[in-house]
């Protein structure tokens, strides 16, 4: 049998985040119980092991650093077979609901039950080519909705060597681009799943936002084009102006800080612009929690150790000055290093500016059917998307029916999934 | 050292029947017994059951008294020439031969020795360094043998060892084989095509057919006193000449033979009441052939008038077919230029060297003493010891064969 | 004729190598020019290419990796050990099922097919629950245990010996006193060695690259091996390209000289001379 | 024991009386570890598919009701309609070039083969991470290699979507540049059966190129060759990691890269449900298993010879 | 139907020289050449190289002319009969007969007459749909041969075809190759170690050793006839005895033969002018055996009293070996009962039937005529002659090989 060390074992699968909590872990294993043992495994090792040893309860760790996506996964049960031990009560006990950036709760939840201490908030402002919208004398602050955006930044689109085919895009976002296109439901108040874990895809959001992305991307005036997120070829497009704003969440800064340094002084960032006036102005994208296994012994301690982590002003900094990552507790916002210009964003102060943003980003709910329902949206974002090229000239508005008949069709199909699943039945839902 | 008793053994091969027949014979301890039979009659399979590499799908198989059916063949201690080598190609030629010594465990230096010395006897010395696969024929089959005579197993078994060897080297081996045998006394079982060597080597040769036993006998019995039709067919060569005959009784046992080629003889048979039609058979070697005195000398008794049809000359002899009404007679004799085609000869005939046989391809030998019609005759008695010792050396197969023959 | 499979194989060497050509120079670039220039940097130098871009940075950086020379061992021990244990069961068995006769034969050539047409994740859930139940968790042998019996292995060995085998030959062998453990071991190995040296090399590549299970069986950092290592220089939030790179051309760089060695074997007239017929 | 006339002679290649205790001595190790490591876990799958669960103690019988939901969910036949695709190309498209290269390579006189062998052999040095990475680069739309240099030569669509709209096709060209080699190895091995004096023989008889390979080289190679055949179907059916990590961990658009063992993984660990996993991966087997039949039969002619 | 022409041709393996070494041999159109040799002296690696399976070192091979060193093997049109057989395994006996056929796309029907065919004329119709490893070694050696004598091709090439068959079989085998070479006279080369069947069918023998050639001349002449001591030793079994002798020259080209062994002989050379020491060939067959009359019967010319060491019976024949001083002398005679070993006998040689070699073991034949030491003799015209069209048989040849024995 493994000699399980008497040492509570946590893992993690950032290097990053790896290397901003060995400081912390070893302060706390000066005094603190019990001690901890960090490891930093493979992201697709992190859920593989989280899920064989959840499915199995066999041998997993204490302490579980878990993105997401993966974190949804493991809320298939009933929630008393989730592996996560239920935090609700603690957090609303030591009002740690107030104290925590409110919508950093939501992915973690499912039925009404936290399960995680959150890590981030993660709000999404744009990131534009400020080189070239000044070059073209444009002055973005007019921009408001989206379509304030089109019809102020359209002289940017152009052709450059004359073959039809535009070589400069407005908008970096493509329909196979699940991220994005969720980024874009969840701010227009739409999404995959309902506060209670059900699947919701056919709400007159989404399909306001399905209709408006197949548009950009192949409709009558297309504004849209792919320079692929986190790739070689992506990154050389941004650097070609080949698009002139893309969704930059908080830890994107970071990415395009150290992916491509050339673009340094040449960009700027603004609030998403809305779906109607005053309507909100930002979203959300990705973001991890910490979990606690429920197979854990002396689970007080690791809670202890939990907070020690997570809430520690120290942590806030280093996420913000290694990750260009806001921290999820209010009360550092106050924090003036979040004020400091940033070369980059060509003199903005990004940490403030999404600060500002923190408190509108949207909550999105985790459940079992989340990976299922987000694999449907994207299937008919991309069937939308052939449909507008064989209309031709489509347009927001002639989309929108198809759009909600696509819609509706893969909420069936998900609901045929979910109906199966005997142990979360609606009723269940409402029930906690 | 070992006797084998193989005992009603039949080899079934799926949907083969009868590749090996209810098939018995013995072989006293120390005995050198030669396997005689036509292409696929039966004679490597059952080499092969008695090694054990083949099952056996009935009878048994007995080592000094002990059934070995079942043994595993490494238990059974055989050594064995395969018709086809079967040679390790991986391994040097010294390291094929000592194989079998280094899996029993023999110290280094004497497989060293061993294998120096089965490599004289074969003229192996300087290939011992070769792999098999750059060895010439003769040569590959040598090294096969090699590898079985450097064991002193319980028996010896070889497929056609000789086959692949020229005349010179062939007749070297044997005469080593010889004396290996008298050496080591090994009974060993010996497959081979070449009748001399059967001759030679012999202590006992049995003569195999459609996978039954047709004769076992010493040697030169099989050739003087074949048991049946086939045996005197099969054994030497060129085979024996055949004529149809008619017996007709005369007094005490005494039968007039005659034949439409116009050869007529006295017969005295050892039992009576045989068939009238029988078969006569005459070895080309027990014919003598003279230029015609007349034109055409008429036939009388054991000598005929008749033309040479062609000559096939064989250095030292040579064989001369003639035609003799509708058949064809085959005469070896002394090769002698004077002969030519076309000529017309006299044909003489050793009548005590012929047999009769009744009518059929299997045909059991008749017991008989031929003599020219002229002279009166009676068995001698010498025919009839060696018959008796025949049948005693033959006991148990010839019970056998006679099965088979009658079945 | 020859030339013709010349030109062939010239093509298809090129179109292989391009990826490679690729990853090479890769591991030589900066991040900055792995995300602008496809293949070298260019204006600069000779043939406008910036050669003083390039760098050994990455290099130096992998082998400052926190126990790169631990997890380097480890590969090199866990990859060989699978690796002999692998090929030895599986031609064992391979050998058993094509030349020897026993009952049950068929039954388990059956039960080789069956274990080869089982998709592993099925099995990932409740494997992870044996290894846990014999204690195998966070141990080598966690590791090489399952690894070391692969149907496909057993079944491969088992088709060469149908073909390369002549079955006269271990008739010879049973004769000349070989029990059919050393008759496996003196005849039959020599002989499947182009398939030997073949599975050898497939096995330790599979190990050597793995670098999920790992991670999954074993639980302290200390006993991952190379894999793992270099997967880890991923990074969540951006990547460091060159790093990775490089680290993938220093994994790939044992095994490589490995297969140098090997790929003799896999070209090499044997059965030759062995019998006529 | 098994040399008790009844036992052999139904056997079709009796060979000899071996100790009944000898076989399964060669073969306990991997009786061992298939049993521990295949068998055992697979009985618990078994069971599994006749359940719905989530984790040990949420588990409940729904009998048939798996491979009925099966039979009606369209996301278990793309999935299937994929990787059918994904096999056929690969099997019609890599092996042949695989056996193309072993045979080019197996000429004596040939000069760097060693060279040659190598390269090909390659690509198996890199993990299938590092493929990934690779063939994303390579069939970007804009930069990737491919489509430029398509563009560059025939006046190819530079915004070719390969990995949105051909992933199988993508996927087929990466796996075959992956393992093209591999399986010309198993090939090279195989082609030491050929007996030259085979070979000259058929020279002699008037045989061309082609009628060697077909009456010399192929029966030789054949136990091994269907072998390999039946390996790259398995292997093709079982297709997870490469899509996965080029697809980052999805289907792709509309599902298109989505595999049997994908969904399976995605069922049976992302919802949690191994019991409908369980069903997922049974149907495989068979399958599979309908291939392994084939390819045993087809071999077995071989084995006659 | 072609010529041949082997034109100082060789062959050397890594590390092997002189495996075949500057061989000619001159084939003309329709000849069946028969190849001799102990085994590894090269006769499978020339066939080979005739038929374009083995490269050639130096020299060149061509047919009707036309240099084919260079040319693939199928377009030489040769059919081979491979030592090994080399049966297509995964093929049945009837398509491995009828593979070369289909390959040259020969119409279907015609396919299966001439498998047929072949097929009845080596006894193979039963076996037709058997698969090569269910067959004994005999049925694939006449498979391989069937598979060869399908077609009409230019040059046939025989690699000991007949080895594996049994006596009966192959004496018919032999006879059907000899029709089938009258039919189609296609120019032949046949290995074999059997003599009388090198006797049956050559109109050409060459005898090899040690890669090169020694003799080459119709059958009989080099049996009568051996261009030197090898050839005489090698060709007729058993082989020739070879004892130490003396000449003494007298009047006129006339020698006195003197042996220690007590045999004296006249001998008249051909050409003058030889060393005294030289070597007497004498024949085993070339000597008669009767029971000595007196106790100890005195040697003189032909004759000469010596004693029976040991018999070897061979059915019709027997061999007896005898002590004559210091060696063995063995001598073959038809089998008589009445001698027994230890016996002392009287030996008569056939002078005529003997030969004198210059020492050595290549040591070339002495051309004379020897006779008993009393009377008067002259060499015969016949000799002559033969000795002369010996001599034009062999020209190109025995310059050849007397290079090769000089050298
Ligand atoms: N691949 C090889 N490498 C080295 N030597 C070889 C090779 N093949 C044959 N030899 C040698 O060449 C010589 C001639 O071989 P070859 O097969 O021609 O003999 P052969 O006359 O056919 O003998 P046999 O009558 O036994 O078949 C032999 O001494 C053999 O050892
Ligand atoms: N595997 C097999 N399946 C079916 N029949 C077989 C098999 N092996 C041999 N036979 C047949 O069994 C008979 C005996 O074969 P065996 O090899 O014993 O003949 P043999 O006496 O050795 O002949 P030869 O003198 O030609 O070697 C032959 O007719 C052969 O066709
Ligand atoms: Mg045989
Ligand atoms: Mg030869």
């Amino acid at each position: 049998r493994t000699e399980r060390s008497s040492a509570a074992r946590m893992w993690t699968f950032a290097r990053l985040h790896y290397s901003m909590y060995e400081p912390a872990v070893e302060e706390w294993n000066k005094t603190g119980e019990p001690k901890v043992e960090l490891s930093l495994l493979g992201i697709q090792a992190v859920e593989q092991r989280m899920l064989s040893s959840f499915l199995t309860r066999k041998s997993g760790a204490e302490l579980m650093e878990i993105e997401r996506r993966i974190a949804s996964r493991a809320f298939a049960g009933p929630l008393d077979g989730v592996g996560f031990l239920d935090l609700t009560d603690r957090i609303k006990a030591e009002g740690l609901d107030q104290k925590i950036n409110a919508s950093s709760f939501t992915p973690w939840s499912t039925r009404g039950r936290i399960f995680g201490l959150p890590h981030d908030v993660h709000p999404v402002m744009l990131g534009y080519r400020a080189d070239m919208v000044e070059a073209a004398g444009i002055d973005v602050s007019k921009i408001e909705t989206w379509e304030d955006f089109i019809t102020v930044l359209s002289p940017l689109l152009y052709d450059a060597d004359g073959n039809r085919r535009t070589d400069r895009y407005l908008l970096n976002m493509w329909e196979t681009h699940m991220d994005t296109i969720e980024v874009l439901l969840l701010q227009a108040g739409g999404g995959a799943v309902d506060p209670d874990g059900m699947p919701m895809l056919d709400n007159d959001a989404n399909a306001r936002v399905m209709a408006h992305i197949a548009a950009w991307s192949h409709g009558k005036n297309r504004i849209a084009a792919d320079a692929p997120y986190f790739s070689a070829s992506g990154n050389r497009l941004l650097l070609d102006g080949f698009v002139v704003a893309s969704f930059v969440p908080d830890w994107m800064c970071n990415v395009w800080r150290n992916e491509i340094p050339q673009l340094g002084g040449k960009v700027k960032l603004m609030p998403l612009p809305s779906w109607e006036r005053g309507g909100r102005r930002t979203s959300v994208w990705g973001g991890s929690m910490l979990g606690i296994s429920r197979d854990a012994e002396n689970h007080d301690q690791l809670w202890e150790f939990a907070k020690h982590l997570y809430l520690s002003p120290e942590l806030s900094r280093e996420l913000y000055t290694k990750g260009d990552i806001i921290s999820p507790v209010k009360e550092f916002w106050s924090d003036p290093m979040y004020d400091k210009p940033d070369a980059y964003f060509s003199g903005q102060a990004p940490g403030r500016m999404y600060i500002n943003l923190a408190g509108d980003v949207p909550p999105r709910y985790s459940s079992p059917f989340s990976v299922l329902a987000v694999e449907r949206l994207r299937t008919v974002a991309s069937r939308l998307a052939t449909y507008a090229k064989a209309q031709g000239d489509a347009t927001p508005e002639s989309l929108l029916p198809e759009a909600k008949r696509l819609l509706i069709e893969a909420q069936d199909e998900v609901m045929e999934h979910a109906r199966r699943n005997r142990f979360i039945t609606p009723a269940e839902g409402e029930g906690s | 050292m070992a006797s084998l008793a193989i005992d009603s053994v039949s080899k079934v091969y799926p949907g083969r029947v009868g590749v090996v027949d209810r098939l018995s014979l013995d072989i006293p301890d120390g005995c050198f017994c030669v396997l005689l039979g036509p292409s696929g009659c039966g004679k490597s399979t059952l080499l092969r059951m008695i090694a054990g590499i083949e099952t056996i799908t009935s009878g048994e198989i007995r080592l000094d008294g002990q059934v070995i059916n079942n043994w595993h063949p490494r238990d059974r201690d055989v050594a064995m020439v395969f018709q086809n080598y079967a040679l390790y190609p991986h391994l040097s030629v010294r390291d094929n031969i000592g194989f079998p010594l280094s899996m029993r465990r023999v110290p280094r230096a004497d497989i060293a020795k061993r294998v120096d010395h089965a490599a004289q006897m074969l003229q192996l010395v300087e290939l011992l360094d070769r792999r098999p696969s750059q060895l010439s024929g003769g040569q590959r089959q040598r090294v096969a043998l090699a590898r079985a005579v450097v064991r002193e197993p319980r028996i010896f078994l070889f497929d056609e060892p000789l086959s692949n060897l020229d005349a010179a080297m062939r007749l070297r081996t044997r005469a080593e084989l010889k004396q290996l045998h008298h050496r080591l006394r090994v009974s060993s079982v010996y497959v081979t095509h070449d009748q001399e060597e059967a001759m030679a080597l012999a202590d006992l040769v049995a003569v195999m057919a459609q996978g039954r036993l047709q004769q076992v006998a010493p040697p030169l019995d099989v050739y003087e006193r074949p048991a049946n039709r086939f045996v005197a067919s099969f054994v030497g060569s060129p085979p024996m000449n055949f004529i149809a005959a008619r017996l007709v009784p005369e007094s005490g046992g005494v039968h007039t033979l005659s034949t439409e080629i116009g050869i007529s003889a006295r017969a005295v048979l050892a039992m009576p009441g045989v068939t009238p039609d029988v078969v006569l058979g005459i070895r080309p070697t027990a014919m003598r052939i003279a230029p015609a005195t007349s034109g055409l000398a008429e036939s009388k008794g054991g000598t005929m008038a008749t033309m040479i049809e062609s000559i096939e000359p064989l250095g030292e002899l040579m064989d001369i077919s003639l035609r003799c009404g509708t058949q064809h007679i085959i005469a070896r004799v002394a090769s002698d230029r004077s002969l030519k085609t076309g000529q017309s000869v006299a044909l003489t005939i050793d009548l005590d060297k012929s047999h009769l046989f009744e009518p059929g391809p299997m045909g059991p030998r008749i017991e008989a003493t031929l003599s020219c019609a002229s002279q009166q005759h009676t068995a001698p008695k010498a025919d009839q010891n060696t018959s008796q010792n025949t049948s005693q050396n033959t006991r148990s197969p010839s019970h056998e064969s006679s099965h088979a023959i009658l079945s | 004729m020859t030339a013709l499979s010349y030109a062939f194989v010239l093509i298809a060497t090129l179109l292989i190598l391009t990826p490679f050509v690729w990853l090479i120079i890769a591991s030589f670039k900066t991040n900055e020019d792995f995300f602008t220039s496809t293949f070298l940097p260019t204006n600069g130098g000779i043939f406008d290419i910036a050669w003083d871009r390039l760098t050994f940075r990455n290099y130096v950086e992998v082998f400052n990796q926190p126990n790169f020379a631990r997890a380097l061992l480890n590969s090199v021990m866990l990859s060989s050990v699978t690796a002999v244990l692998a090929t030895l069961a599986c031609a064992m068995a391979g050998y058993t099922l094509a030349l020897l006769s026993f009952r049950g034969r068929t039954a388990v050539t059956w039960l080789v097919l069956a274990a080869l047409i089982i998709p592993p994740p099925l099995l990932i859930a409740p494997g992870f629950q044996v290894l846990f139940e014999l204690g195998l968790l966070d141990s080598l042998w966690g590791l090489i245990l399952p690894a070391i019996t692969p149907a496909f292995g057993v079944y491969l060995f088992r088709q060469s010996a149908i073909s390369s085998v002549p079955k006269e030959l271990i008739e010879a062998a049973r004769l000349d006193g070989c029990g059919e453990i050393r008759t496996f071991f003196t005849i039959v190995l020599p002989l499947l060695r182009p398939t030997v040296s073949a599975f050898v090399m497939i096995t330790f590549l599979g190990t050597w690259n793995n670098f999920l299970t790992p991670q999954i069986v074993m639980q302290s950092p200390g006993g991952f091996p190379l894999s793992v290592a270099i997967a880890q220089l991923k990074n969540t939030y951006y990547q460091d390209y060159g790093l990775l790179m490089a680290g993938t051309m220093v994994s790939i760089a044992p095994v490589a000289a490995l297969f140098l060695i090997m790929q003799r074997d896999f070209v090499s007239g044997l059965t030759r001379g062995a019998v006529k017929g | 024991m098994s040399s008790a006339p009844v036992a052999t002679r139904s056997h079709a290649s009796s060979r000899s009386a071996s100790l009944p205790v000898a076989p399964w001595l060669l073969m306990a190790p991997f009786l061992f570890g298939v049993i521990l490591f295949t068998l055992v876990p697979l009985l618990s799958s078994v069971h599994l598919s006749t359940r719905q669960t989530f984790g040990p103690e949420f588990s409940t019988n729904v009998g048939t009701g798996n491979f009925q939901f099966l039979a009606s969910d369209p996301l278990f036949w793309t999935a299937l309609r994929n990787t059918v695709i994904f096999t056929l190309g690969s099997v019609l498209i890599q092996l042949p070039l695989s056996l193309l290269l072993a045979l080019a390579l197996n000429r004596p006189n040939l000069r760097g083969r060693t060279f040659f062998r190598v390269s090909l052999f390659s690509p198996v040095l890199v993990g299938v991470v590092f493929v990934g990475m690779i063939f994303a680069v390579i069939f970007d739309k804009r930069t990737g290699l491919i489509n430029r240099a398509l563009h560059a030569t025939i006046g190819w669509d530079i915004d070719f979507p390969w990995l949105e709209s051909y992933i199988m096709p993508s996927l087929v060209i990466a796996t075959t540049w992956q393992y093209v080699g591999f399986n010309m190895v198993y090939f090279l091995a195989a082609l030491q059966n050929v007996s030259a004096e085979l070979g000259e023989a058929a020279m002699l008889d008037g045989a061309n190129a082609w009628n060697r390979f077909r009456h010399v080289i192929l029966p030789a190679i054949m136990p091994v060759g269907t072998f390999v055949v039946l390996l790259s179907i398995i292997g093709s059916f079982q297709l997870f990691e490469l899509p996965y990590i080029l697809l980052n961990g999805t289907g792709g658009p509309q599902n298109r890269g989505l595999t049997l063992v994908m969904y399976l993984y995605q069922t049976g660990f992302q919802t949690g449900d191994l019991g409908y996993a369980s069903a997922i991966g049974w149907v495989m087997a068979l399958i599979l298993g309908a291939c392994a039949i084939g390819q045993r039969i087809i071999s077995k002619r071989g084995e006659r010879a």
